[in-house]
């Protein structure tokens, strides 16, 4: 990480609860596969594999995505092998970065039965709490369902989970108040959003084609909005989730509030080296490091515009 | 995933299929696939998803692919000069030597891998026979670049009346059989094929990103669901929860 | 409408509480200025000018919208003439076609005086109330916040509008409760969704664009899975409203559970006739007539799938 | 709203700046602009919203634009051969007769609708005095098509250092004054005008439609806002409440 701020000139490094991370991008849980891992060399602070769950899910039967205006919708069930083997493989998700892993369970039980297994292993930096998957105790609605049943999880898993720090991801329904109600349980750290609960359909055949969660560029004003509304409240560092596919999105979440932020859909159509890179002629151009954006459109005094960095289309005269 | 810029170098229209071929100077193996797109500033929003499209063909660094053009990202294609790719994905068709006559099927635009496939037989010295169903004339077209094809096509048109398994007749006589063609289509050739030929089938799934981290391409096996991308899109038969 | 049944062959009406809609697009309140009605003519079954207060609203300063990916944030501030003023000038709205009103206030008491007043003129055929504006009974609230305010609301206002039936227009979150709380107080239609709350950030500045509502084809996803969800929990008809940005899309809509569809921010970049043109031209094809689509993804045999169109762009090999 | 694919006839590079030229019948007035966009499929969702932009001109059936590449809408517009644009928007600048002598005043790509403007005053015969300020040398490039212009530029490269009102001087003597640029320096060409002639402003406002139908692009006058879109661009400058 000195080596990056030497080579560029550019302090991309910022510090989440203490942990410091070379950049402030993580992947989204659920949108990095080990196979792809050697694409994205250099480019995170932390590493996040796709959420595990206490035994093997099977996942929702296809099709599970489906494109939409400038996002998907994805429907995979959280298809995961379960904890033990998760573990077992844990070592191809370590780039030497910090590790952090995303849990879920039916229950408030499983949840900390995760927590209480993954704080034995030592390489694991913090613990992402899903929180947008159903609660099987209160009719499937879903554990940010309502800001009770976040307290309830987090301090659950709070206590259990031993040093480790804690972030909570949430969805946008509710966000504020679940934020609050993290953070008072005693999160570390906030996520802030999932996907946004939506539908798409096949005119030609009339069927629902996938029932999911909407992400990609999409959702990004929402996500900026959640980030920037949940930052104002809380003391707790927020994680930025939602629709980043740009340098300059990166720049977005953290002016907005966010001290990381994490790329998923994106990855899937941008080489997410390509964004760092963005990112870094940004902070070069502001002179300023990764670490001063965090919330500073609410500073009275933003400083000196960015220059509009030239247009990469070169135009074709005729 | 990383994408490359390239050029079309020809576009070529077959009927209701267009063939598009790029330079790429990597391996392409038969039965692996590109995900492709228009190229974008710096990505496409709208589609926002590239499109996966198995290798035609990779001859003397031209690497091709044949498609029908079905809704805006096939449409875009079917217009750009300039387009993106990944590297090739995917598993390729197995070959094994020493069982005897392969069995060619391929469905519509499921035709498609069939080409690089055969060259490879032919290379290593299996001998095959191919079978291509289509749904009328104007798909058939492509047919032309496969001499020695029997051809069928759903309105008789061209060839046997009826489908590829119109064609083919039973394939109980092939050591191995290889097929690509809507999903349908495969569950009959793998119901036709029997349990003693090799029998590989490549598969046809909506896919998020093309290289294993979205779950979204599954395809139903035994005891679960497997990414199409990663451990397919080329499956042997008996895995294949059908 | 018999007319233009024959021309093309298509049956475009619907019966929306009784009233016949020509075709089943109205205009999204607050996207069709007066100065733009000649571009629509013969495209709308119902007219719906924008949200209607007691006493008129000067709006935000701007700037007031900022374009996302595929989508717009808007932050107009209910700007309007008030209601007096809104009624001198109806006549201009005055297509010939059932004509809507929306109404907002900031307490239930005006949004129940709206009411009065317009029960009181003929012309209009029906109410929609927005209740996605701030209760300043309630902290600023929206009315929609909470399923007991929506229903006090809805209450209040069917008591005193007289026989013209009630459309509640209510926002994503809290979609399916606000749904069934609004037919419980005797809504007789549901508009479903209004604007997503987002938030746009200037890179360059580090300021806040606009904070506002998000509109367009981003929130398509999000806005038809609400229709489907309300749609599947209620009896009384919804209408669809979210990014509707062709022919396909109302399609999408119906096939949903919406019995009509407005068209918003859509119109600000696309003339809306060809969206109907679109439209009829699906219905051609599936050989259905606009009545038969509503809720049919749930038909257990939902029937001959449409050809695929022919793409509209074409080949120019080389 | 309605847009028309038009194709682009010409895109001349003025250095900093584009001038773009289209075939275009209707009437154009002076001051009034036009939403334009590459053309999509069949809408664009990349940017998504279409761009203003005032005209530069309109002679012989051939309308055109002067711009600046600042993000993506203008970007691809420097490059695309096929664009589509609304009917020319909004309200024109009034020419009075009998005010005496005119002044012209543009700030940077400001100056657009000036050329047009200039036009129709001398086909009036309303005698009138040109000035330019711009940033630099390459955004004064546009400036040779306005002959007997006085430019500033704010590194001085070109003409007075300063900005255009360093350039033009006193305003007080002229009877009618017209000026396009930046808000603040309107703003400004507001207050050295004082309220002796008929001053006209054409703002500059973020736009969603452009005919009205958003609400969007309001300026502030006195007592509340007005959409730039219809009640302007082009504004008495007594109007606003700057
Ligand atoms: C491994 C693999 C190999 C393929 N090889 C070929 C080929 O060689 N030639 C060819 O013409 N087609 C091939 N297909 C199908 C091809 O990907 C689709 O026709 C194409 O994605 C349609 O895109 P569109 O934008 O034109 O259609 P749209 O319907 O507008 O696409 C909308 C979305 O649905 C997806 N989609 C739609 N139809 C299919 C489909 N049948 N399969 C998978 N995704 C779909 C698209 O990728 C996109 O995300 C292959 C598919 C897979 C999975
Ligand atoms: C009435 C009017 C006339 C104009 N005439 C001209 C002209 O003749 N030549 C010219 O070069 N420019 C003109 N502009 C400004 C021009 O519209 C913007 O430069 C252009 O929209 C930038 O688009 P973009 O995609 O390149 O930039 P981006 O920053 O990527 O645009 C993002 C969004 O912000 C809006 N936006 C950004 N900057 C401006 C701005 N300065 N004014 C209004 N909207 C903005 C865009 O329209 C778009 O919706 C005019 C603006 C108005 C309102
Ligand atoms: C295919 C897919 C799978 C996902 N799986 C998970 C998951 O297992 N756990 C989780 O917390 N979030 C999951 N998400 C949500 C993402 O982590 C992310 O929060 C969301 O997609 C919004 O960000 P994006 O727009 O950058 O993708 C998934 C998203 C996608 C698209
Ligand atoms: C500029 C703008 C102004 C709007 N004004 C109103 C309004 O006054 N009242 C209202 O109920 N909805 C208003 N809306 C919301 C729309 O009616 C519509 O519900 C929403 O934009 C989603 O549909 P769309 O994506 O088709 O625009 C407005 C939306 C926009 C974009
Ligand atoms: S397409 Fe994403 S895992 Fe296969
Ligand atoms: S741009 Fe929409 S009202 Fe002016």
């Amino acid at each position: 990480m000195v080596v990056r701020v030497q080579e560029t000139g550019v302090d991309l490094e910022v510090e989440l609860f203490g942990i410091p991370l070379r950049t402030p991008l993580i992947p989204a849980s659920g949108t990095l596969s080990k196979e792809a891992l050697d694409e994205v060399e250099g480019v995170y602070g932390a590493m996040l594999p796709k959420t595990t769950t206490p035994v093997a899910r099977v996942g929702n039967p296809p099709p599970r995505v489906a494109e939409t205006p400038a996002g998907m919708v994805n429907s995979i069930g959280l298809q995961n092998p379960g904890v033990e083997r998760f573990l077992q493989d844990l070592e191809v998700f370590d780039l030497g970065i910090p590790l952090f892993v995303s849990v879920a369970g039916d229950t408030v039980a499983e949840f900390a039965s995760l927590c209480e297994i993954l704080s034995g292993v030592e390489r694991i930096s913090a613990v992402e709490l899903n929180l947008s998957c159903p609660n099987v105790e209160c009719g499937g609605l879903a554990f940010c369902a309502g800001a009770s049943s976040v307290e309830e999880l987090v301090v659950a898993c709070r206590s259990i989970v031993g040093n480790k720090p804690i972030l909570a991801k949430l969805t946008n329904e509710g966000v504020v108040e679940n934020a609050r109600a993290a953070e008072a349980a005693g999160a570390d750290g906030l996520t802030v959003i999932n996907t946004l609960p939506a539908l798409t359909i096949d005119a030609r055949t009339r069927k629902v084609l996938v029932r999911g969660g909407l992400s990609g560029p999409a959702i990004k004003p929402v996500a900026l909005r959640a980030v920037y509304d949940v930052s104002g409240v809380v003391d707790v560092p927020v994680v930025g989730s939602g629709g980043v596919a740009s340098g300059t999105d990166v720049a977005e979440f953290m002016l907005a509030g966010a001290t990381a932020v994490q790329v998923g859909t994106t990855s899937f159509v941008r080489d997410p080296q390509e964004i760092l890179a963005e990112f870094t002629a940004y902070l070069k151009e502001s002179g300023l490091g990764a670490s001063q954006l965090t919330g500073a459109v609410r500073s009275p005094d933003p400083g000196v515009p960015v220059p509009r960095p030239k247009p990469v289309h070169k135009s074709s005269r005729h | 995933m990383k994408f490359y810029r390239v050029n079309v170098e020809e576009r070529e229209a077959l009927g209701s299929y267009t063939l598009l071929r790029y330079r790429w100077n990597g391996p392409v193996e038969p039965g692996q696939f590109v995900m492709a797109r228009t190229a974008g500033y710096p990505i496409t929003l709208d589609p926002f998803l590239a499109r996966p499209f198995s290798f035609y063909d990779h001859d003397g660094g031209v690497a091709s692919f044949l498609f029908e053009v079905r809704g805006r990202g096939t449409a875009l294609l079917d217009a750009a000069s300039s387009i993106e790719v990944t590297a090739p994905l995917g598993k390729r068709f197995r070959i094994e030597l020493g069982l005897g006559r392969a069995a060619l099927l391929g469905g519509g635009i499921g035709v498609a891998p069939l080409k690089i496939l055969g060259r490879h037989l032919d290379a290593m010295g299996v001998p095959h026979d191919v079978f291509l169903g289509f749904a009328d004339a104007a798909a058939s077209v492509v047919a032309k670049d496969f001499p020695g094809a029997e051809v069928a096509t759903m309105d008789g048109a061209v060839g046997t009346r009826g489908t590829v398994l119109n064609a083919s007749g039973a394939l109980t006589n092939y050591g191995a059989i290889y097929s690509c063609g809507p999903n349908s289509m495969l569950a009959a050739v793998k119901l036709a094929a029997g349990k003693n030929s090799l029998c590989q089938l490549s598969v046809e799934e909506r896919m998020g990103c093309g290289n294993g981290s979205c779950n979204g391409c599954v395809v139903p096996v035994h005891g679960g669901y497997v990414r199409s991308c990663i451990e397919g899109p080329v499956f042997d038969a008996e895995v294949l929860a059908w």
